[in-house]
């Protein structure tokens, strides 16, 4: 006969207030096998635990149930409180009657709780007495990271593991890296000039002895699990040899061709063999094959002429190459929605309405007016500005129904280096609420409105359209309760900021999940905002969501540290969720072994001792199988088991029900 | 090709000048518009309330007639179309709506009526490039600004024939006619519409406020799909006092009959008041 | 015919290509056919094949019969509908292409029982199989025997279980529940639907698992539905409707309609016919991206 | 009272369903509607699997012949499997298994399949609400119970 | 102007009322001005559209049935086409002119409908009129 203790948790009052967990406690008692029960205030707290691991020493328990929160919060937790107590890890199993019971059935009366409750619990007993003790698996770790994505949060994140001594590959899809803080003019709330910070980290990253950048490049397939992934990248041809290439510039100041300028989001051009800016790392220019007359037809090759150590290679071909890493950190960041989605806004069709990063560009000393604020369609300097926030944010109908985060302080710095630049324009913002949560933020707004002068409006915009060479722009104030209408010489439109097209794309490459707006799912909001629950996969900055530069880099070094520590020993352990074969009962037919998703089933000899192949049989390689049970349903005989999920405990479960 | 027509209480009466011409240009570019049977007016306005049951049943009752005659329906009127097309949507997707409205009816009707606009017709049946070749007298020098107003726009997932932000399809009509369309802001915002009972004041300002838009942009003549939108801006423009720049106002079909050839005398240009015929013998088109 | 498939066989066993040839024979009294397992050379007159030669004999090359495969090499007189199990269970590992020698016969039809058989093969009395049989020229095999057939199957499949699976579909929930069963109540798990039925080859069966037992063992309603059913889902895409299992059946359950009918949704759904090439998965263990799920919410 | 009427009273049916789901989305997703507060209807016992890939049709024969009224079994959306594909297998066993069982007289609404995400917290709950629902319209499911109380070949 | 506010206010069977007539959440408008800002008529309206909103979620009806928004209101929905909560105020305006409406309440009397008018407009005009203005 088992011994089997129950906890039932009340969770301060979160599991108290529709559950009778002490009613519970006492029918659970009675069934057979249960030799202990007991309702406790907080059993995740250390007097919780503690009771717990005395209650398993002193009760002599065999297994024990936690009907708590969901497993996925404190599984780990009991399971580690079981073991130093003595019991096998896997002989602690959770109930969950937080999460699916006590939240979701608000009865007062707690009769509706407390008796699902005592289902859910039952079953979890039933299920407990069919586990087996499981150990933990060890594996060895690859110590080498990828990164995905070269902009700040990749850049922090590859420059930290690297000064932890290990070894980094960046991957970045354009020819540099940088990403959109490259963009950036200055930044809030220090109006520190964004390249003037940005730069001296991509140099760094450059030259670490530590870290290898791969840019123009991109991720085309991972295999593998944690500290064992299989890489493979796409390294586009840049028709540049970067051995030899110097970065003297003589390729693109003598190309003849021009294309609108990606980096300056077509506020001007690039020629076609270019490097995405003048402070690009690598320094190394690629080649648009899309566009260059030699590659499409044969025809120019000057800057092959013109250079100097003969880098130009125009036979180039796109090379993919596989790599081992034990880790990876993905930091693939945001876009801007397009201007062309805001209908009432012109669609993108009114020139002089631009979007905020377009404003970054017009304000950058870098940028294509070098720094002075002109309007796109006749050069001129703009003396109305109106700035519109939440353009596509907090709009669930033809936007995000979030908010993009960034956009009212950007707004505040776009004002602010507006009025430094043009000393007697007047910048009027359509804002809905100000969010200026952060060290110094709400500061700086007031600043923008106090110091420099911008005429904040609340309300929202309803339409933009162009009359006699001036934009008109007609909202509401709603705090006046008046119509407004503003005569301007450009909008400036805080676009909001959305997932990078193709993310799902590289998600389901991963193996990691994403919400409806396609920005990667943490493991945990709030306790593992770095992991995903895919292990040894971790994510930094804005692919997560909306944030901005301070939050980017905190996670970028976040997940540093996450790689660190899990490089810091040469072999892990791992959860022992395995799929097993019964040697006795296997058909040989492999229709395991074609639907394994992970090709972690091998045909295995069976030899008798003169070395002859008497068999053949499925086998399970412990170090690739992940514990799906697709193999299990495929078994016709039933054959294979899955450890943890055994055809036995889910038997139980369900003949409980 | 026989499509079946509501012609709606206005196009049937006062405004009978623009259905002939309207199933005339249809004859010359292809199809025929067959009046329904049996019809009775569709209310003139979609229930805004949900729970309003009974504005859902004289046009319902217009639909379930029309089912008899065939899987589409067509109108010209803006509003018919805005009230047919809506209820119909509401017949279709909302089943609870629909028993309660079968409840009145005589035949049940569960929605699967196709509700077109004429324009739509023009557009994806025939194509504007099959209307260009039909064209006998093209409305050469005409800058015309499509008024689209608000009807046949919104709301624009239930009925929206064009983009509800920045519509082409008069315009590429009005192309096909040779004429020289005129993009104006307001050609979206609102002429006032049953305010006109009551409330002549806002008409004026909102009617007045398309007009003006239309001319700034250079338009010489404004087009109209709805007999009220054109009641109202023509009333405004006769009424206008001396800074209200003064532009002839024309029903789409009028225009469309003219560019086919029809007699220029059965198009009803007389009741448009006397500046659009000035204009037209201007242009030398009739 | 029978001449020509006597030859052949004599041939192979005489060179030693094979050690033995699973054919068919008469039983003692020549009364019914039976198969036989010829290992001599000179004993291959008892070789025959004509219309009552309905038995599959791929069952012979299971692991069920360990001790048919011990005598060494075999050589199988096959029609082409059982060849379509010698495919399956090529692909599923359990014989291999070359370890086989395939006689094919070209065949113009079975009975479908050897009673029903007064001397002359009407349609009547041949099962559906027969009436839209896509291979009675012998599709997959080493040596082909007997003239070459020019039976073109019917584009829609006509017969009997298929007349009936129509007629089932087109019932009410509680007819179907009630049709089913009635004839599964009959089921008195004597197992010879699994014992017919090349491809039931699993070393231990789903029912003679019983930790856990998913499956009750006693002929009550519950465990026969369930049998049925999971023995159903275990044949989705592999069944060739070779029809063994039903006409097996001691108590008349018509198997033949469950089998086909995921034969037609294996068929409809994924585009998949089991049996005809060896090199292409089963369907229910891969998949396509594309595959329907308009009945997923 | 008389005793009949506190019978009948009390005898509201309160469909029991079965819910077989997976560990990484549908599962999350349902914590995640625990975490919101939501509300939904308790009439839903949940087991957990790693993946969609892992239901048997086994599960399901069992659940009804332990006496559910409905099964529903929800994994990740085509492309978002922790797997990447035990999802698409799991589909391709459905598709052939609800054919079968509609083939044998069973309501399919009595098992449903569906994709819950674990951002899709109001998904699971209008699914939980809309499947009880269904449930209850269709009231207890007697194929099995009645074949329950028979015993051995009957008949 | 001062209110007192309280639960009973934005509760009220009345603003419950306004919301089953009218088909709309109030709490989902979040005020963000987009409605006031395009509405064609807002000019003219006691209480603009945004203002609307907020007074019904204030449980301010008296205030609203008092001024003339809801019958300037016409109706051409750009107030719900752009409103990014998909909030129709046209809808909730319509709401409080049945609750006159169907009391029999009417804000038209025919008599004072001008003979030209009657005569000369289209007959959409005046049924539409009808329908919005008379019970």
């Amino acid at each position: 006969m088992p011994r089997i203790g129950v906890f039932v948790c009340q969770c301060g009052n979160n599991i108290e207030a529709t559950v009778d967990t002490q009613k519970v406690a006492d029918e659970t008692k009675k069934l057979p096998g249960v030799v202990h029960t007991e309702s406790y205030k907080f059993m995740c707290s250390s007097p919780g635990q503690d009771s717990f691991k005395k209650a398993i020493k002193d009760n002599k328990l065999d297994g024990v149930v936690v009907s708590a929160c969901s497993p996925h919060m404190h599984e780990k937790t009991f399971r580690r409180a079981a073991e130093a107590a003595g019991l096998n890890q896997f002989q602690c199993e959770i109930t969950n009657v937080r999460e699916q019971c006590s939240w979701v059935h608000h009865d007062e009366t707690r009769k509706i709780g407390t008796d699902k409750t005592m289902d859910l619990t039952r079953m979890t007993i039933q299920r407990l007495k069919k586990n087996r003790d499981l150990t933990k698996i060890t594996i060895p770790v690859t110590k080498r990271a990828l990164v995905i994505g070269g902009g700040i949060a990749g850049i922090q994140a590859a420059l930290d593991i690297a000064d932890g001594g290990q070894e980094v590959v960046i991957v970045e899809k354009e020819p540099s890296i940088g990403g959109n803080m490259a963009r950036l003019s200055e930044t809030f709330p220090t109006m520190d000039c964004s390249q003037c910070i940005l730069t001296p980290k991509m140099v760094e990253a450059e030259l670490h002895d530590k870290i290898s950048l791969y840019t123009y490049s991109e991720v085309e397939k991972v295999d593998g699990y944690i500290g064992n992934f299989s890489v493979t990248i796409k390294k586009k041809a840049k028709f540049v040899d970067e051995s030899t290439c110097t970065g003297c510039g003589e390729c693109w100041e003598k190309c003849p061709f021009k294309a609108d300028s990606e980096f300056e989001l077509g506020l001007s051009k690039r020629k076609v063999i270019y490097t995405p800016f003048p402070q690009a790392v690598p320094n190394i220019p690629v080649i648009d094959k899309t566009r260059c007359p030699k590659i499409l037809k044969d025809k120019c090759g000057l800057c092959a002429k013109v250079c100097g150590p003969q880098s130009i290679d125009f036979t180039q071909e796109d090379q993919l190459v596989t790599e081992e890493f034990g880790a990876i950190v993905v930091a693939t960041g945001y876009e801007l929605m397009p201007n062309k989605d805001f209908g009432e806004y012109g669609y993108g069709k009114i020139t002089d309405v631009i979007s905020g990063m377009q404003f970054e560009r017009l304000a950058s000393a870098s940028g294509p007016t070098g720094g002075a604020i002109r309007r796109p369609s006749d050069n001129t300097e703009p003396k109305n500005v109106v700035f519109i926030q939440c353009a596509g944010s907090r709009d669930e109908k033809r936007g995000v129904s979030y908010c993009s985060k960034i956009c009212c302080m950007y707004t505040a710095k776009h004002t602010m280096l507006y009025r430094h630049k043009v000393h007697d324009g007047q910048a009027y913002v359509f804002y809905m609420d100000i969010r200026s949560g952060g060290k110094r933020y709400e500061e700086f707004v007031r600043g923008a409105i106090e110091h420099d002068g911008a005429m904040y409006l609340r309300g929202r915009v309803s339409r933009v359209y162009e009359k006699d060479g001036k934009v008109i722009i007609q909202g509401a104030d709603t705090l006046s309760g008046s119509q407004v209408e503003i005569e301007a010489d450009m909008v400036v439109l805080a676009t909001a900021l959305v997932s990078r097209p193709g993310a799902d794309t590289v998600a389901q490459t991963l193996g990691i999940g994403y919400d409806k707006y396609k920005f990667y799912n943490e493991y945990h909001p709030k306790l593992k905002p770095v992991e995903t629950v895919t292990a040894g996969i971790f994510l930094a900055g804005t692919c997560v969501g909306p944030m901005d530069i301070p939050e980017s880099v905190s996670q970028g070094s976040a997940t540093a540290s996450k790689v660190l520590a899990l490089f810091s020993s040469d072999k892990m352990a791992r959860e022992p969720i395995t799929a097993e074969v019964n040697k006795q009962t296997c058909n040989a037919c492999w229709d395991c072994v074609t639907s394994c998703p992970y090709v972690a089933i091998e045909k295995e000899e069976i030899k008798d001792r003169k070395g002859n192949v008497v068999n053949m049989l499925a086998h399970v390689n412990d170090g690739l199988c992940q514990g799906c049970g697709v193999c299990v349903c495929a078994c016709r005989s039933k054959a294979i088991d899955l450890n943890g999920y055994t055809d036995e405990q889910v038997y139980a479960a369900i003949a409980t029900f | 090709m026989k499509i079946p027509y509501y012609p709606g209480c206005t196009l049937n009466t006062v405004a009978k000048d623009f259905d002939t011409s309207a199933k005339e240009s249809a004859r010359a570019v292809g199809f025929e518009m067959e009046d329904l049977e049996q019809w009775n007016c569709c209310g003139a306005s979609f229930p805004l309330t949900p729970d309003n049951i009974m504005g859902l049943t004289a046009p319902a009752k217009v639909l379930s007639e029309a089912k008899k005659a065939g899987d589409r329906l067509t109108t010209l009127c803006s509003v018919c179309y805005n009230v047919l097309k809506r209820t119909n949507k509401v017949l279709h997707d909302d089943k609870a709506r629909r028993k309660s409205v079968n409840e009145f009816m005589e035949d049940d009707y569960d929605g699967s009526l196709d509700v077109v606009h004429y324009l739509e017709v023009l557009r994806d049946d025939i194509g504007f490039e099959k209307l260009k070749e039909t064209v006998t007298k093209p409305l050469e020098g005409v800058k015309a600004g499509a008024y689209y107003g608000c009807m046949l726009l919104r709301p624009f997932d239930d009925i929206g024939i064009d983009n509800a932000e920045a519509p082409t399809v008069m315009e590429d009509m009005l192309k096909a006619l040779g004429a020289t369309p005129v993009d104006f802001p307001d050609k979206i915002e609102c002429c006032g519409a049953h305010l006109a009972m009551n409330n002549k004041e806002v008409v004026q300002r909102l009617s007045g406020n398309v007009i003006a838009s239309a001319a700034n942009e250079g338009a010489e003549i404004i087009v109209t799909t709805c007999p009220l939108c054109q009641y109202n801006l023509e009333g405004t423009q006769e009424s206008a006092n001396a800074d209200t720049p003064n532009v002839p106002i024309v029903y789409f079909t009028q225009l469309l009959g003219l560019a086919l050839g029809q007699d220029a005398a059965n198009l009803g240009f007389d009741n448009n008041g006397g500046a659009t015929e000035k204009f037209l013998k201007k242009k030398g088109l009739i | 015919m029978e001449n020509e498939l006597r030859e052949k066989a004599k041939e192979l066993l005489e060179s030693g290509e094979v050690a033995v040839v699973i054919g068919y024979g008469f039983n003692r009294k020549k009364t019914r056919i039976t198969p036989v397992f010829i290992t001599k050379p000179e004993e291959t007159d008892k070789l025959v094949f004509n219309e009552l030669c309905v038995n599959n004999l791929s069952i012979y090359l299971t692991r069920k019969y360990r001790d048919i495969q011990k005598i060494g090499r075999p050589a199988i007189v096959a029609k082409g509908c059982d060849i379509k199990n010698i495919v399956v269970l090529i692909t599923e590992g359990q014989t291999k292409r070359e370890d086989i020698h395939i006689l094919g016969v070209t065949c113009s039809g079975v009975v479908y029982k050897q009673e029903l058989f007064k001397g002359e093969l009407k349609p009547e009395i041949m099962p559906s199989k027969c009436h839209n049989c896509d291979v009675r020229n012998p599709h997959v095999a080493d040596t082909v025997i007997g003239e070459k057939s020019d039976f073109t199957p019917p584009e829609e499949p006509t017969g009997m279980v298929f007349d009936k699976i129509k007629e089932i579909d087109a019932m009410s929930d509680s007819a179907r529940w009630d049709f089913w069963n009635e004839h599964f109540n009959r089921c008195i798990k004597c197992y010879a639907c699994r014992q017919l039925c090349s491809l039931c080859y699993c070393e231990r069966c789903i029912t003679e698992k019983n930790m856990p037992q998913w499956i009750e063992t006693s002929a009550h309603p519950r465990g026969n539905l369930a049998w049925n059913l999971i023995r159903a889902m275990h044949l989705a895409g592999r069944c060739t409707f070779c029809g063994e299992c039903e006409r097996g059946c001691p108590v008349n359950i018509p198997l033949n309609l469950v089998n086909q009918k995921l034969v037609l949704t294996v068929k409809n759904a994924f585009g998949f016919e089991s049996g005809i090439d060896e090199n292409v998965h089963p369907p229910m263990i891969v998949f396509s991206e594309d595959d329907n799920e308009n009945f997923i919410k | 009272m008389p005793e009949e009427a506190k019978i009948e009273t009390e005898g509201v049916f309160e469909p029991k369903i079965m819910a077989f789901v997976c560990n990484w989305c549908t599962y999350a997703g349902a914590d995640l509607a625990g975490t919101s507060r939501m509300e939904y209807r308790p009439n839903v016992r949940i087991i957990k699997l790693p993946c969609t890939g892992r239901i048997d049709p086994l599960f399901i024969m069992k659940a009804f012949e332990n006496g559910a009224d409905g099964v529903l079994v929800s994994g990740c959306h085509p492309g978002d499997c922790h797997y990447t594909t035990g999802n698409y297998h799991a589909r391709r066993r459905w598709t052939a298994f609800k054919d079968l069982l509609a083939f044998t007289g069973i309501d399919l609404k009595r098992v449903q399949f569906s994709w819950v995400s674990a951002s899709e917290a109001i998904k699971w709950v209008e699914l939980i609400n809309n499947v009880t629902d269904d449930m209850e319209a269709l009231g207890p499911f007697m194929k099995f119970k009645e074949m329950n109380k028979k015993g051995p070949n009957q008949g | 102007m001062k209110i007192k506010l309280g639960k009973e206010d934005i509760d009220s069977s009345l603003i419950q009322q306004i919301e089953r007539v009218s088909g709309e959440t109030i709490k989902r408008c979040y005020q963000c001005g987009n409605c006031s800002g395009g509405c064609p008529v807002s000019y003219a309206m006691e209480i603009p559209p945004t203002q609307v909103m907020r007074y019904l979620q204030l449980g301010m009806v008296e205030e609203l049935m008092a001024s003339n928004s809801m019958w300037v209101c016409v109706g051409c929905l750009q107030c719900f086409s752009r409103c990014p909560q998909s909030v129709s105020v046209a809808n909730t305006l319509e709401g409080l002119r049945q609750l006159v409406l169907r009391k029999g309440e009417d804000h038209d009397r025919i008599e004072d409908i001008p003979l030209p008018m009657l005569k000369n407009a289209p007959q959409m005009a005046i049924v539409c009129g009808f329908r919005k203005f008379v019970s």
